[in-house]
């Protein structure tokens, strides 16, 4: 299952890595909407609740346009019908999608949120990395759970580009809700944790959820 | 076991009194409304080879998908080497080789990436795709991606594909089209007749069809007009 | 065969919702501050409360659909939440009525209940493209099945998040488990509560019954129109 | 060769009917940008030149969107290969291909531009109706033309996703400048028209000249 | 002219000294580095038909391309009805019908919007549309999209697209690929020998397509193998 997951997840890093069809045009979102803040605002800098929800939803609909795509090479070249031909369970495709996007996420906000501690973060970043990788590491894992299931589940409707926002965004609020609550202490001139543990735990709690509710009825999607 | 496995004959111990590869029994499958096939019965013994003539739109292809486990039958029964489909599903896929109208590969990467994929997928080991890619005469041009191969390349690399991890059961959807006729006798060892493994042929070359199949099947608009060994003016009736 | 008790369970309802509604306009004491408009919190909060189970149980039922493969606990699991947008929409309309009423908005966007309560209405009501978009009924079923299942858990886990962020100026009755309800008006909310409960019960078999019976109209009309297809 | 392109438009319009490809994101998109300034801002609204900014940007994002998908269809599906066998001249594709990237622009801002007003805009918009609409409808044009260049451009390329917003955005500042400084003084308390004829007619030249400078370097993209 | 359009032989009339359909010298083109066509050279008269045959990757379809105007020929000379190619391309397509490995049809809408569309561009009357659908035997079908359809239906729509403004030449790649015996006869007057159209095909029924062909021409990693009149024995080394 993990030899299939880890196939998949190679052959999906390196046709992203050949066609650049998703990371780029995630970064280049998120770049953009901060350099749109950046002058947008009279203030020269965001701090607390402000600059925590603004990197969330932002890396949230970035998420969007991933998820969107995660399938689409699958479904235009026969990729599911390969898939479901070869003895691999569902739940290696699963891991594999889910993968991809933790992956993709990750390769953004490698980009990204240097850029808005650069163009809107007020307090600096450095304090915190470890907390804030803590925090990135459980709200992209919960991501990237909910969006292979919403491709998955969108995958072989019609209006899909429609479809996967519209499930998608709220399936996350969640997620936003926490991580933003999480990172906002952190973003006040005065750092400092607060709640911090009260928000992993709900997060982790989130994702534990919905990575095996994802991984058992990931079996009844995409098959006929 | 070993036994077993080299003779082929008795690949299907395990199962009980399972001396079918297929069997097909008032199997029906209808995309919303439309009956795509209906009533559809038929027995194929291991190494024989089953093939499905029909006009276009007669149902050969859902058929396959059906015995690849890739759409569900709507009534009645299939069995593939004693696994009930859909339900004893999971013991299929391993078993069956399925080339179709489309390759099934990916256009941005390479043959031997495209192989190396279905490989790890397979469980198979690696060497098999070197062997694959010379099999189908594809070696010179192994490391180009797919998009810059010529039609009849991308086919050769789907039967390479669809044999990979050397099933039993192969599913060949117009296999010949698109192949050279220098391609199609390299292939014939694979998916030939000689290849030994059982196999269901659509193809609308009657002759030719007829010729290399044990049991013929004919389909018109989704219901069986014939199974077994038709005669000709059955054939000919079929595409009137 | 969904009609079996429906009947009874129609009176019942009845006989509830007339009892919930005297206690409401002749028992219940009127509010301190807030006057007549609080008679809302009888149907507002009860609504609320049976609406969100009623999308926890359109999962639970997509699980039996799932295990079981039997087309009929879809239906159920379909209806289940058919009905519970309804009550929904029922509660972001009470609810916006009371609102006005008593803060001068009719929607107040820094409120986490609300808020959530209305990302879950829209969640669910994506339930209605993603399953009609599907033609062949059992990957219809499963599709939507797998949609129940996923929304009904992310239900209490959108309620966990709100209220773990807090909640300002929504009042909160139910998690100080009804502490400081005078005993009056907790009686008439118990009621109420039972009464949207049954009236749900009730819309859900009526609601099943008559798909059921169309289906069947259905399949008798496609049966005949095979066999004139034969006959011809 | 206003047949052919009608006839290229009409089939357009009718796919993204029927499979809502490209409006749905770009609506999406937008919404969620003024939804996220909506909260993010400290205050209740915004109005002058950020607010025309705002706008504008975001605006503009959705068109990089909508550009980078008009030539999917005819990549994926052999329409550009239809299109070089019919007596069809490469004017009437970019005709047609702009007119669509218009449509989709202007059906994107009957939901937008409301929204923006109801969400963001401290002033109201009916005053100034005219003169917006023919300030969108010449910056529409400008982004539609200059959108259906770029992606031509950018259709035989390899990292497609990438070039196409590195190509547009830098093309489209005059666009966006023109139609930003335009739009402000409507979004002042004190709405007024002010220079709005300078802008108007440096719109006007914008568009006519990459109007005209598409269709004379048109022929020489897609080709082989 | 209205004697040229009715017998088709003096469709060229007004080009000075044209009586061949296709005229081919030193033709030449190359994908980056790699050579698909080199040096081939060959002439077809009007209302002819030129077989095209060759191994897989042999260049045929690259053939194709460059005489429907699609590609650009890197080197030599190839004019189609005296109109040279590239630089008088203009004058080709109106000409041409092409019917390919891909059948150039949008998946999403209905063979009688695909087809209308393709009316619309070529400024041909709608009603041929309806014509060409039953031509093709489709009219039942017309109105689904295209995705549902099978592949041999989509085939037939391909033709009739490719012949849908009635071109006077027919560059045909594998077009009985997905035919059904039935489908391939019905559609002979569209765009088999008996449409009197200038026909290039390109096939790998051999047999079959030097049975139809005035001309042929084999292929082999692009070089000329052989063109005119070929013995069997060149037929079987250009596959070995
Ligand atoms: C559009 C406006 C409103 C919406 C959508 C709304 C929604 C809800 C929901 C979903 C619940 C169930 C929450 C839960 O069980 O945790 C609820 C409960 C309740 N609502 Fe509202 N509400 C609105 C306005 C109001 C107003 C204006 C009041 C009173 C001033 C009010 C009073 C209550 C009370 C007392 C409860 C029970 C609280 C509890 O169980 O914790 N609501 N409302
Ligand atoms: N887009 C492309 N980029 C690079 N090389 C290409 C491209 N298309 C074709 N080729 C190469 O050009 C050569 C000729 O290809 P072509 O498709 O013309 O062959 P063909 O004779 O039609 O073969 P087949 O019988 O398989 O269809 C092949 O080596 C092929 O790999
Ligand atoms: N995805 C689909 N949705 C709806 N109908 C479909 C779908 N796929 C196939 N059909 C219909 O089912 C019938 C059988 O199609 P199928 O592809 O099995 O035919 P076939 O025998 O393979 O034909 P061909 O020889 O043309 O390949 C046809 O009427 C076809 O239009
Ligand atoms: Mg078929
Ligand atoms: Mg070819």
């Amino acid at each position: 299952m993990i030899a299939a997951a880890g196939a998949i997840l190679r052959k999906d890093l390196r046709l992203e890595l050949r066609t650049k069809e998703s990371v780029p045009a995630m970064t280049l979102f998120t770049l953009t909407v901060y350099v749109l803040f950046h002058f947008g605002l009279d203030r020269d800098s965001l701090d607390g609740a402000l600059a925590a929800g603004v990197l969330w939803v932002t890396l949230l609909l970035a998420a969007v346009i991933g998820v969107s795509r995660i399938f689409a090479v699958e479904r235009e070249q026969g990729g599911i019908d390969a898939l479901l031909l070869a003895p691999v369970d569902r739940t290696s495709l699963f891991l594999a999608k889910a993968a991809a996007l933790f992956v993709f996420l990750v390769a953004v906000e490698v980009v990204a949120i240097p850029a808005f501690a650069l163009l809107l973060l007020g307090p600096g970043l450095a304090g915190m990395l470890p907390e804030l990788l803590a925090i990135l590491a459980l709200g992209d894992l919960g991501i990237a759970a909910v969006g292979a299931l919403v491709a998955a589940l969108a995958a072989e409707t019609r209006a899909r580009e429609l479809i996967v926002p519209l499930l998608l965004l709220p399936f996350l609020v969640p997620v936003l809700i926490a991580c933003a609550q999480a990172t906002e202490p952190f973003m006040r001139p005065d750092q400092g944790p607060e709640d911090l543990g009260r928000w992993l735990a709900l997060l982790t709690l989130y994702d534990v959820v919905f990575v095996l509710l994802s991984v058992a009825v990931f079996d009844y999607l995409l098959e006929d | 076991m070993v036994y077993a496995h080299e003779t082929g004959h008795f690949a299907s111990i395990g199962f009980a009194a399972v001396d079918a590869a297929i069997e097909l029994d008032g199997l029906e499958r209808r995309y919303g409304e439309r009956v795509a096939l209906r009533g559809v019965s038929v027995r194929l013994a291991p190494g024989a080879t089953l093939a499905v003539l029909g006009p276009n739109g007669a149902g050969k292809t859902t058929l396959l998908r059906v015995l690849a486990g890739l759409l569900r039958p709507h009534a009645g029964t299939a069995r593939v080497f004693g696994a009930e489909i859909p339900d004893e599903r999971w013991k299929v896929p391993a078993q069956v080789g399925y080339l179709g109208h489309e390759p099934l590969l990916y256009r941005d990467l390479t043959a031997r990436e495209n192989l190396t994929y279905h490989a790890r997928l397979h469980g198979v080991d690696r060497s098999r795709v070197r062997e694959a890619i010379a099999a189908v005469g594809m070696e010179r041009r192994a490391d180009e991606p797919l998009r810059e191969l010529s039609r009849g390349m991308v086919q050769r690399l789907a039967a390479a594909r669809a044999v990979l991890h050397d099933p039993p059961l192969l599913l060949l959807d117009e296999p010949r089209a698109h192949l050279d006729p220098a391609a199609a006798e390299l292939l014939e060892p694979l998916i030939g007749r000689g290849s030994g493994r059982t196999r269901v042929l659509v193809s609308h070359d009657v002759e030719r069809a007829l010729g290399e199949a044990d049991v013929a099947l004919g389909l018109r608009a989704g219901r069986q007009a014939f199974a077994g060994n038709p005669d000709p003016d059955a054939v000919r009736e079929l595409y009137r | 065969m969904y009609s079996k008790g429906l009947i009874p369970l129609a009176g019942a309802t009845v006989v509830t919702l007339a009892a919930a509604m005297a206690l409401v306009f002749f028992y219940a004491p009127l509010d301190a501050d807030q006057g007549f408009v609080q008679k809302i919190f009888y149907v507002h909060v009860p609504m609320a409360i049976v609406s969100l189970c009623g999308f926890v149980a359109g999962g639970i039922m997509a699980i039996k659909y799932l295990r079981s493969r039997d087309p009929s606990w879809d239906m159920r699991s379909y209806v289940a939440i058919h009905i519970s947008i309804i009550l929904g929409v029922g509660v972001l309309a009470t609810g916006a009525i009371w609102a006005k009423a008593s803060w001068g908005h009719w929607w107040v966007w820094d409120e986490p209940v609300l808020v959530s309560f209305l990302v879950v209405v829209l969640l669910y009501c994506v339930y209605y493209p993603l399953r009609f978009s599907i033609e062949d009924r059992e990957r219809q079923a499963r599709y939507s099945s797998v949609f129940a299942i996923a929304a009904g858990a992310f239900v209490p886990l959108n309620f966990a998040a709100v209220r773990m962020a807090e909640a300002y100026t929504h009042p909160r009755v139910l998690s100080q488990t009804g502490g400081n309800l005078p005993g009056e008006m907790r009686l008439t909310f118990l009621v109420s509560l039972l009464a949207m409960t049954l009236l749900y019960v009730t819309l859900w078999k009526l609601e099943l019954t008559s798909k059921h019976a169309s289906m069947q109209l259905k399949r008798l009309k496609r049966k005949l129109a095979e066999r004139e297809a034969v006959a011809a």
